[in-house]
């Protein structure tokens, strides 16, 4: 137990490190940040973690079929929420146009789809942080 | 010529763009080393956006959200800053792939130098 | 639903291959699935620009879509016109058979299983990105679609397992993005000096203001040329290309060479042509240097392309060579050269896909590189020799064969506007480059072959070796349509219409 | 010091005077009246709460008027991801020669 330290203070630290990205990611259409400054503090926060407490032990909370899930699928959410407009009968992406109701201006839960989307890229903008720091440490041989 | 500095003055972020679009330009084509290659490359990127963001501004604007506080306030231009988060998120992207090559090749030939990998690999064919 | 499908055709045959990129990665298990819907994609975007291009054909006006439902300045366009459709079908149809043929054929060059479902993810974003770039009139739209491309470009070179493609796919990382810095940093002054990004706006407001700020127009033209001939292997600038084209997978270099150089080539061609338009093209002079780096670009390439011994890199120096032609019918400024030139383009892409093909299936069934080591292959494995034979009578430009009526055009183009110089290195290019594919052919079909048992590769690659080489028979016996539709484009970028 | 070192530094620093005449062509930095301060900024600025419903124009812009560009935005991540990985997992040193 070289770095008890360490490992105790970032236990503490970096769940709030966390929810702040969070916190960033759900608030971009308010305030400013957004999802991908909000993703990548998220991430940064697991890379962090890995760094603190070892790769085992961070391969075993994420291991890679997850991350692989997020990021597809993370990716295919923006598309799909791109289709909800292709089948409302209006373009493309779409938000206010495809009768979305988009809420009362300045809360948290207003934007329409611009919230859906940018949670889940910001979801998937941390999973792929992850994932590059996993592939850059990582040694294959 | 005189013009052309007194309008530089006015354009300073501009002229600094410039300088750092050389400086990252001279980087890329000169040095051996891939990290500086890639070092190069971040700075012509940031060069650009610095361009694009300068571009935006406004003389005494405030940041363009709509809270209601500041009615009457110049909002400064979104649409470049808007771009530049896009421009931003391709070099992150850009590095981290050449990061990974460059991680390749280390594993393969134990050194980062663009020259010496070009030795090796000649040895390497000859063999 | 169907004329929703219809009405939503331009965004939906970009997003088909999109879709099914991001679905491909967690199927990894089931390659065979895979497979199926990499092909099956491919066959439901062909399809799908089909319809596009036989309603562009018939209302004879550019189909205009707004994503988003926002209108042209505030949101991003996407506008199918005749060049768009060209391109969309030419690489929609390419890439059928190139996916065909990787069926079952990666785990040589790639590897296991989940490597060939990330490699089938990068191709298909990679056609993701040039559809786009196809249909798209936004600026800044072009710069990430480029990125996009470029950043899967170097995926694909990259994803061969060996340490000489990590080398290949470094370079030309470090080039292409580059080249686009540069790209970008000419939107930015354009932006700068317009305020618009949808190309038709900034062509009218550049044709306004264009005389007050002649530097800015002359920089951002400049950036622009360096930046896509840097992409796209103009000349002096293609250093990356042979490395990279050669040591990618067959696939990945039929599909680099055939389709992904063509994409940044429409890019700069819709750039030169919609954005700064006929008049400032006229005079900045840039159809004169657009003619001279075409022409320098067409010899220097074949002479290259001669003194190399691999087969692979000498269709990689091929591909500079060629892409000369297309640089130069861009400079040639009327209506027969330009739809000599996009005719050309869709030739290249064909032919040069079949020689990449059958090049690869050569080298991994004899797993020789050298041409001189090749000796006697046509008889043994006489399908994918025959198509390779095909393919380089296409490049070549001989009669009845796709290359033929691209370059006749480009003649006709060149002697219309007056100048001899083109249609001279034109002929001069054809002949270097009949000497450079034709010794292959000699060698493969009238030399002894070793005593060794090489076989032909399997169904599927055959099957996509048939469909390619009797589509560069069929751009050269029937090219009426096609040229119809090269001809429209030709008439739209001159705005002629 | 080589001598292509030194060809690369003259071409550089020539176009790097050629960018500087440019610039120093620009619209005056920080002025109102720019061209870059038109109808589209107007839009964004003033339309943007009710087109989108959302106060931060730039995440309006970003996600709602230009969302086609957000989504390959995404989509290069996901490619620099992805070929990362390829680049650097299960290739096996056979093949290296």
């Amino acid at each position: 137990m070289k770095d008890f330290i360490l490992k105790r203070i970032s236990a503490v630290i970096l769940p709030f490190i966390c929810i702040y990205g969070f916190y960033v990611i759900l608030h971009g259409h308010i305030s400013p940040g957004g999802s991908f400054a909000g993703g990548i503090i998220v991430g940064l926060s697991l890379i962090a973690f890995a760094t603190v407490y070892g790769m085992e032990k961070a391969r075993a909370r994420l291991p890679e079929k997850v991350l692989v899930l997020i990021e597809s699928y993370g990716t295919l959410w923006y598309v799909i929420m791109g289709l909800v407009g292709v089948f409302k009968g209006v373009p493309f992406l779409a938000n206010k146009l495809a009768g979305v109701n988009v809420g009362e201006p300045g809360t948290l839960f207003s934007g329409g789809l611009i919230l859906l989307i940018s949670v889940g890229v910001g979801i998937r903008v941390a999973s792929t942080m992850v994932t590059l720091f996993f592939a850059l440490v990582e040694d294959e041989s | 010529m005189s013009t052309m500095l007194e309008k530089l003055t006015i354009n300073y972020p501009y002229f600094f763009a410039v300088i750092l679009l050389v400086i990252g330009a001279l980087t890329v084509l000169t040095r051996s080393s891939l990290f500086k290659k890639l070092f190069g490359i971040s700075i012509m990127e940031s060069a650009v956006f610095i361009m694009f963001i300068a571009a935006g501004n406004i003389r005494g604007g405030t940041e363009p959200i709509l809270n209601g506080h500041n009615t009457g306030a110049v909002y400064i231009n979104p649409l470049p800053s808007a771009l530049m988060l896009t421009g931003i998120v391709v070099s992150v992207s850009v590095n981290a792939f050449a990061l990974a090559l460059i991680m390749r090749l280390y594993k393969t030939y134990g050194t980062t130098d663009a020259d010496r990998i070009a030795e090796l690999r000649n040895e390497v064919t000859d063999k | 639903m169907m004329s929703s499908a219809a009405a939503n055709m331009p965004v939906l045959v970009v997003i088909a291959p999109l879709f099914t990129a991001f679905v491909l990665t967690t199927l990894a298990r089931r390659i065979r699935l895979v497979e199926g819907l990499v092909v099956f994609t491919g066959i439901l975007v062909l399809i799908g620009s089909g319809f596009l291009a036989a309603d562009v054909f018939n209302k004879e006006t550019a189909l205009i879509y707004q994503i988003g439902g926002w209108p042209a300045p505030w949101g991003i366009e996407l506008k199918a016109g005749s060049v768009g459709v060209f391109f969309l079908l030419v690489a929609s149809f390419v890439s059928v058979p190139v996916s065909l043929f990787s069926v079952n054929n990666l785990s040589d060059e790639v590897g296991g299983k989940e490597r060939t479902a990330r490699f089938y993810v990068l191709y298909l974003l990679l056609c993701g990105a040039m559809y786009g770039m196809a249909v798209t009139n936004d600026l800044f739209n072009v710069f990430v679609l480029v990125e996009v491309a470029t950043l899967s470009c170097c995926g694909l070179v990259s994803s061969r397992n060996r340490p000489r493609a990590a080398e290949a796919a470094f370079t030309y990382l470090i080039l292409a993005t580059l080249g686009s810095t540069l790209i970008l940093g000419g939107i930015g002054f354009i932006y700068i000096i317009t305020g618009h990004l949808n190309m038709g706006f900034v062509h009218d407001e550049l044709n306004r203001i264009w005389q007050s700020e002649p530097h800015v127009v002359w920089t951002s033209f400049s950036f622009m040329l360096v930046g896509f001939g840097v992409k796209s292997a103009l000349f002096p600038l293609h250093v990356w290309l042979p490395d990279a084209h050669s040591t990618a997978p067959s696939p990945a270099s039929a599909i680099l060479s055939g389709i992904a150089v063509k994409g940044y080539l429409i890019c700069l061609l819709k750039i030169l042509y919609n954005v700064f338009g006929y008049t400032l093209m006229r005079a900045f002079a840039i159809n004169t240097i657009l003619v001279l780096a075409g022409s320098i670009a067409i010899i220097a390439g074949a002479v290259l392309a001669l003194m190399q011994t691999e087969l692979k890199r000498r269709l990689a120096f091929s591909t500079v060579s060629q892409i000369g032609y297309i640089i130069m019918g861009i400079g040639i400024m009327n209506t027969k050269g330009l739809s000599g030139t996009l005719f050309y383009l869709a030739g290249h892409a064909v032919a040069k896909a079949v020689l990449f093909l059958a090049a690869g299936a050569m080298i991994s069934a004899s797993g020789r590189k050298k041409i001189s080591e090749l000796a006697g292959i046509g008889r043994k494995m006489p399908v994918t020799m025959a198509a390779f034979t095909v393919g380089s009578l296409g490049l070549t430009g001989i009669p009845l064969f796709s290359g033929f009526v691209g370059k006749w055009y480009l003649i006709l183009g060149s002697l219309e506007s007056g100048s001899f110089f083109p249609a001279v290195v034109i002929i001069a290019g054809s002949i270097l480059c009949a000497a450079y594919l034709f010794s292959v052919v000699r060698v493969a079909y009238f030399e002894p072959a070793p005593d060794e048992n090489w076989k032909d590769p399997g169904l599927a690659q055959k099957i996509a070796l048939i469909v390619l080489a009797s589509a560069v028979l069929v751009l050269g016996i029937l090219p009426d349509p096609f040229l119809e539709l090269a001809g429209r484009a030709a008439e739209e970028l001159l705005a002629l219409k | 010091m080589k001598i292509k070192n030194v060809v690369i530094l003259i071409l550089v620093l020539i176009a790097g005077y050629g960018i500087l005449i440019t610039v120093a062509e620009l619209p005056p930095y920080g002025r109102p009246d720019n061209p870059i301060h038109n109808e589209v900024y107007e839009r964004y600025v003033n339309n943007a709460l009710e087109d989108t419903g959302v106060p931060n124009t730039v995440t309006a812009v970003v996600l709602d008027y230009r969302a086609y560009d957000t989504m390959f935005e995404t989509i290069v991540l996901f490619t620099a991801a992805l070929a990362a990985v390829i680049t650097l997992k299960s290739w096996n040193r056979a093949g290296d020669r």
